[in-house]
């Protein structure tokens, strides 16, 4: 894939942590419009790569560039701003919110009223909201969430919540959505509603995902194209198939799950 | 110089007794992330028991000082019983506001007792004050470094050596890593706000050696604390020590030098808090805190 | 026929009571019996109640009952505004202040409300314009007594050059009350003020003490209550500095307590107040003993300045209420009016303090003279006769 | 079937626009109407006396306070243990504002004019937002807990910094006119209770509109989001940082119009009614109210001031019982106190807001039982 085509592009990044690194110059491009996905085996620095494109981690050294913006140095609310969305490996939803607070939530920044406005709460204030509303109750819809809407999110059960962060990452309507494990602890059922999903985002909706996947049956099936870090390392990239056979991929991977 | 010499001392000797009732608050905070605000009045309370004994009880005053230093030991137990087991689970914030609950309501207690009014003294214990070349230092200070001295080598000690104290450090790592190889985390609870009562009361007696027994001014030092863990870091017991001694300097200093120049004085009370402020701007961790580095 | 029985009776008991219905003069006292200051505040009130309980039992005002109502505010502010205001509304005829930063704020009140406010702070800001009307201070101001132990100082001292003092004050408006005066004062006497150190809360004042001997301090004069006082005179026995540094204090520093919380250190102190001593032998101390002994008060509370300071306030008060009660009813008109010709033959000399109580349009400070007193064998002495400070007049005229 | 829009049950909303309501129900509406005219009524009451319209008064100018206080520790989760501080600020300014820029501008003379307060009290709670910024501004790189230590800070260098400034007298008392309202000077409790009474309820009522309407909007959900979880805030497109910045200034703003009435009240103000005992008042009616809660701040302040005539009585009796030498009276405030403070946050930590939920929540389901 040729890197001049990327949404993403990763530059030899290094982060360490006291000496220690939990990625070494790894380069990572991604198109717009695909499914991408990175896999690896526990530790392999597969998080700590989305934090540092998410500005959680600063990285060390290299550069991280979207749509030819430097992302390195920024926080995660200026990075969200520029259409990164990303949804959580251990959920980090507002528990003491409702389904529908949490995704409005996600248009703070969509919201365009001042804090004067605010105050009086009718005018241009209440008609941001309604239309912010209505756009969230698009997301509620496409990802059936109708019976959960005035729920409050610490009382769901973990399948739904998992659910309801990933639709709020949606309600940023992101240009690139990062989704970290978003199928971990499902049952099979729950898995194809994701994975439904996942591939409904991307030809309804035309926002490039990036996806953390240890259930490589999925991964093999849905993405466009396939990176595998280990030690915090590159150690091979391509399509499915190729990665599939990648013999270093084969390496690391036993003793931990198998291929396929 | 001499001037410069005696400030320092007193300073060491201050900062002692700060580094005393930080190092019970480093733990609280180490173990479960609470911000004490009780601790002034456990210190209060540990003076009074020592002085009810030896005065009312006519136990000699050392004994005395063992004796409180388990009664703490007990006190601390309860509090965390009553108080602070219900809280586990509860937004921090409601843990914290529970200690300020709880400050009130041990200085209510206390003023059920005389020593709510009564400003007291510990009968005479110590020689007179040793003199040489200008310099006063006293027997009392002598004894409260050592006590800080004492009680930091024993804790030092507990947490390299004993399993109970190496299992607190495992809580103060990761709690539910700790949980899950069977360590009990309301024991390590328990066990810090205990051990925050004894060493509260060691300061108590320190202080109250010193200076006299007056409530308000022992659970003022409950507020120094801020400034001196802010400075060595909120979850380090070094940082405690240190920081206890660099407050008790830096205010005797600022009470030496700047009282002359700022109109009215009084330096010393609010010199550790700007100190504090500054700190948080330039390095708010502290001197040995550690930086959370957060997992999402 | 019974009916008839049971109304004459019912008659009879209602002629009965308002027969012997006292009219009532309502004294309110707001202090602080618990929290900061409470080790001065539960004596004077002490003083107050017993005092209008002998007033009652002795029948001191004639027709009337004196109610004095007294509660606790803790030290706090809002609590002196509500006690205040809730007495307002048991027609309160006079009212006993307690703290300086409540008496200041409720100035504007007693103007408003035309009922006189006189209590155990001496503030002398109190009596100054605006507002000044209907405050009053039972005994000579901070000021004046500060003053006078700057003539003390500037009167004794030996040696060359200006006499050196530091003066130790509460962080309050109690503890800066006289600072301005005293510089003022201070400069027509001759005398250097090194500095005016207020109270920390630190624990410590070796420092303090030791910057003053650096400087050259000869004398402290404190503005403050005894605790510190006696902390400090203790840290200055440690030090030696005792016979380095004459230690002074105005009225709250000193008193019994001082020597039992100083011990030896405080030894030489000298202390400027109106007060007797309650072993002297003078007819208010005398009367404060029997008034002690009558309301079962223990031995602490008899020989305690602050109770000195509740009988006092609650005798003026009460000597008003009988000034009044003579000329007709007692309102609070009256009772303001009465309180404004205790002057000349009206006089009042309850006996507690080393002068007269008289107040009139121009004069609202109750006794006007003081003495000075020094710790001599463990006993306050006398070492001067009454007098009045005659630089007083000259850097606080009266406004 | 016909909607009924006074009772809850089996009402449906058809727009987003109703979903937007502060009140489900017209009974709601009335009951709150009736509310307000009860509450207008009150100083016409017979049993109104002096010292009641003290404690309202100040419970509604608290209630404020508090009100700030709320956003900033029961919304955005920051502990604030100044906010005592933060209304000493409002109340300096507005002293300050008419004693030294006022007074010789406009040349006023025993009393000021009700237009100028109208303006002073925002101008006031513009200081004190500035100042809550200032304090809050160590949260751009301090996360937890560190700030309810720079506010504890900042309390202990308001007091010392009054107590050493010339400028504000040292602490001492600093007057400032009473006002005149129309031609009828606010002077004498029997005027200012009763004025301060509605005045002060008023200002509350806007005041509490207001802070409605900011937490329905982004800029409250927002300091929700902070307190929940500020990292998935953070991922949202939200500074945390600027919230928490802005909260304290809210919570500044709201302290600093209590500070300001507070101010005109008394007539003088004093540093020692800006104590950090007062700003733990304040927590603790915070806290029994109802942290995170509207209604929690305004039954909150209410509530502690009217128990504490009542503590006074109790310990009055309990000293009766108690030996003499034992000052039963000190004992009992902190005691109680301490003790309402540590049970709320053990059994009902969402405070007397709770209780009021379950009773509102009754009515929603009439006529059903659940």
């Amino acid at each position: 894939m040729s890197e001049k085509k990327s949404q993403l592009v990763i530059d030899n990044v290094i982060l360490s942590f006291g000496g220690l690194n939990a990625l070494t110059n790894v380069s990572i491009g991604i198109e717009s419009g695909a499914i991408t996905s990175i896999i690896g085996p526990n530790g392999a620095g597969k998080t700590s790569l989305l934090n540092c494109i998410s500005g959680f981690y600063k990285a060390t050294s290299g550069s991280i560039k979207f749509e030819g913006i430097e992302l390195v140095g920024k926080s995660p609310y200026q990075i969200s701003k520029l259409g990164i969305a990303r949804a959580f490996q251990n959920i980090e939803l507002f528990s003491g919110l409702s389904v529908l607070d949490n995704l409005m939530l996600a248009r703070h920044t969509h919201l365009k009223y001042s804090f004067f406005e605010s105050l009086f709460f009718y005018g241009k204030c209440q008609n941001q909201e309604i239309i912010n509303r209505e756009y969230v109750e698009g997301i509620i819809d496409f990802m059936e969430l109708e019976e959960y809407r005035k729920a409050v999110v610490g009382e769901l059960s973990y399948g739904i919540r998992k659910r309801v962060e990933m639709a709020r990452a949606l309600t940023l309507d992101p240009k690139l959505l990062l989704l970290d494990e978003p199928m971990a602890g499902m049952n099979l059922g729950e898995k194809e509603d994701i994975v439904r999903f996942i591939l409904d985002i991307k030809a309804e909706r035309d926002i490039a995902v990036v996806l953390i996947e240890h259930d490589l049956g999925v991964v093999m099936d849905i993405s466009d194209y396939v990176y595998v870090l280990d030690f915090g390392m590159k150690i091979a990239s391509g399509i499915p198939d190729v990665v599939a056979k990648d013999p270093a991929v084969i390496t690391a991977y036993v003793g931990g799950e198998s291929l396929i | 110089m001499a001037y410069f010499l005696q400030l320092l001392i007193t300073g060491i000797s201050i900062g002692s007794i700060y580094a005393l009732a930080a190092l019970g608050f480093v733990l609280i905070y180490k173990s479960s992330r609470v911000i004490n605000f009780a601790q002034g009045e456990l210190i209060a309370i540990g003076a009074f028991i020592i002085y009810a004994l030896t005065v009312w009880v006519h136990i000699p005053i050392w004994i005395s000082l063992v004796i409180t230093i388990l009664i703490s030991y007990f006190i601390g137990l309860g509090i965390e019983r009553t108080f602070l087991r219900p809280m586990i689970g509860q937004p921090i914030i409601s843990v914290i506001m529970v200690t300020i609950g709880l400050a009130n309501l041990l200085s209510g207690l206390v003023f059920f007792t005389p020593f709510g009014t009564l400003p007291a003294r510990y009968p005479d214990f110590l020689p007179d004050p040793i003199r040489f070349g200008g310099l006063i230092i006293k027997w009392e200070q002598i004894v409260g470094i050592l006590i800080t001295t004492i009680f930091i080598t024993i804790l030092m000690w507990f947490f390299t050596k004993s399993t109970l104290g190496i299992s607190m450090r495992a809580v103060a790592d990761d709690q539910m890593a700790s949980l899950s190889v069977g360590v009990s985390v309301k024991k390590v609870f328990a066990l810090a706000w205990a051990t925050a009562a004894m060493s509260a009361a060691a300061a108590g007696f320190v202080v109250g050696s010193l200076f006299g027994l007056e409530f308000g001014s022992l659970t003022a030092i409950g507020l120094r604390v801020f400034p001196v863990v802010v400075l060595g870091g909120l979850d380090s017991i070094a940082g405690a020590v240190i920081g206890g001694i660099i407050i008790g300097v830096l205010e005797q200093l600022a009470t030496g030098y700047l009282d002359g120049i700022v109109p009215g004085g009084g330096t010393g009370d609010v010199f550790p808090f700007v100190v504090l402020i500054i700190i948080l701007l330039i390095k708010p961790y502290g001197l040995f805190g550690t930086v959370e580095i957060e997992r999402v | 026929m019974k009916k008839l029985y049971i109304s004459l009776a019912l008659l009879a008991a209602l002629a009965l009571t308002t027969a012997f219905a006292q009219k009532e003069v309502v004294i309110g006292w707001s202090g602080a019996v618990t929290g900061p200051t409470s080790d001065a505040g539960k004596y004077v009130v002490q003083g107050i109640e017993d005092y209008c309980q002998y007033a009652n039992d002795e029948n001191l005002v004639p027709g009337y009952t004196i109610k004095c109502i007294t509660r606790d505010d803790e030290y706090n502010n809002d609590n002196t505004l509500r006690n205040f205001e809730s007495y307002l509304d048991e027609d309160m005829v006079a009212f006993i202040g307690y703290a300086t930063g409540g008496s200041l704020q409720l100035k504007v009140n007693t103007t408003e409300e035309e009922v006189p406010l006189m209590g155990s702070s001496l503030h002398i800001g109190l009596i100054d314009s605006p507002d000044n009307e209907y405050m009053f201070l039972p005994i000579t101001s901070y000021s004046e007594q500060v003053l006078s132990l700057f003539e003390w100082i500037a009167e004794n001292h030996e040696g060359d050059g200006a006499p050196k003092v530091a003066m130790f004050v509460h962080a309050s408006p109690f503890g800066r009350a006289p600072v301005e005066d005293a510089r003022l004062a201070a400069e027509i006497l001759g005398v250097e003020i090194v500095e005016v150190q207020e109270a920390t809360k630190g624990l410590d004042y070796t420092a303090m003490l030791q910057r003053w001997d650096n400087a050259g301090v000869e004398y402290m004069i404190g503005q403050h209550v005894q605790s510190p006082i006696a902390t400090i005179l203790n840290s200055a026995k440690d030090l030696g500095l005792l016979d380095k540094i004459q230690f002074m204090g105005a009225h709250y520093t000193g008193g019994t307590s001082l020597i039992t919380l100083a011990g030896d250190a405080a030894e030489n102190f000298i202390w400027s107040t109106s007060f007797y001593l309650p072993d002297e032998n003078q007819p208010g101390m005398t009367l404060q003993r029997t008034i002690g002994e009558r309301y079962g008060r223990n031995q602490d509370a008899i020989e305690e300045t602050n109770y000195t300071t509740g009988l006092l306030q609650a005798s003026i008060y009460i000597e008003a209420a009988r000034l009044a009660a003579l000329s007709g009813d007692v309102t609070k008109e009256s009772f303001y009016s009465a309180l404004l010709t205790m002057n000349g033959d009206n006089e009042f000399e309850p006996g507690f303090s080393v002068g007269p109580v008289s107040f009139s349009e121009d004069d609202h400070i109750g006794v006007d003279a003081l003495r000075l007193l020094q710790v001599q064998d463990g006993k306050f002495v006398a070492i001067t006769e009454a007098f009045n400070s005659a630089t007083f007049p000259q850097v606080h005229p009266p406004r | 079937m016909a909607i009924n829009r006074w009772i809850q049950s089996g009402n449906y909303r058809r727009s987003y626009k109703e979903d937007q309501t502060i009140f489900a129900t017209f009974s709601e509406q009335a009951s709150l109407i009736v509310f307000l005219i009860f509450l207008a009524l009150v100083p016409h009451m017979p049993f109104m006396n002096r010292q009641l319209f003290r404690v309202v008064d100040l419970a509604f100018i608290y209630t404020i306070a508090v009100m700030g206080l709320n956003i900033v520790t029961g919304y955005a989760g920051q502990i604030n243990i100044g906010q005592a501080a933060f209304m000493g600020v409002g109340a300096y300014a507005a002293v300050t504002i008419t004693r030294d820029i006022a007074t010789p501008l406009f040349q006023f003379g025993k009393t000021l004019p009700f237009w100028y307060i109208i303006i002073l009290l925002p101008l006031s709670g513009l200081v004190a937002a500035l100042v809550g910024a200032f304090v809050g501004l160590p949260s751009y790189r301090l996360k937890h807990l560190y700030l309810a230590i720079a506010t504890l800070a900042f309390q202990i260098i308001f007091t010392w910094g009054v107590g050493h400034s010339p400028f504000l007298n040292q602490g001492g008392s600093i007057r400032i006119a009473r006002l005149d309202f129309f031609g009828t000077v606010i002077k004498g409790s029997k005027t200012i209770g009763p004025f301060f009474y509605y005045f002060a309820l008023i200002v509350l009522i806007i005041m509490a509109i207001a802070m409605r309407n900011i937490l329905r909007s982004k800029y409250g959900r927002a300091l929700i989001a902070v307190r929940d979880n500020d990292r998935a805030a953070d991922a949202m497109g939200i500074n945390p940082g600027l919230t928490k910045v802005y909260a304290f200034a809210i919570s500044g703003f709201f302290a600093g119009v209590a500070g300001a009435i507070f101010a005109l009240y008394n007539g003088s103000v004093i540093v020692e009614s800006f104590s950090l005992s007062t700003s733990i008042d304040f927590l603790a009616m915070a806290i029994v109210g109802g942290l995170g809660t509207m209604v929690g701040s305004l039954i909150g302040p209410s509530f502690m001031l009217f128990l504490d005539p009542f503590v006074e009585k109790f310990s009055g009796f309990a000293q009766t019982i108690f030996p003499s030498t034992i000052d039963v009276a000190t004992a009992m405030r902190p005691t109680i106190f301490g003790l309402i403070i540590v049970l709320f946050l053990i059994y009902e930590p969402r405070g007397l807001a709770n209780w009021w939920r379950l009773l509102r929540q009754y009515f929603w389901r009439w006529p059903f039982k659940y």
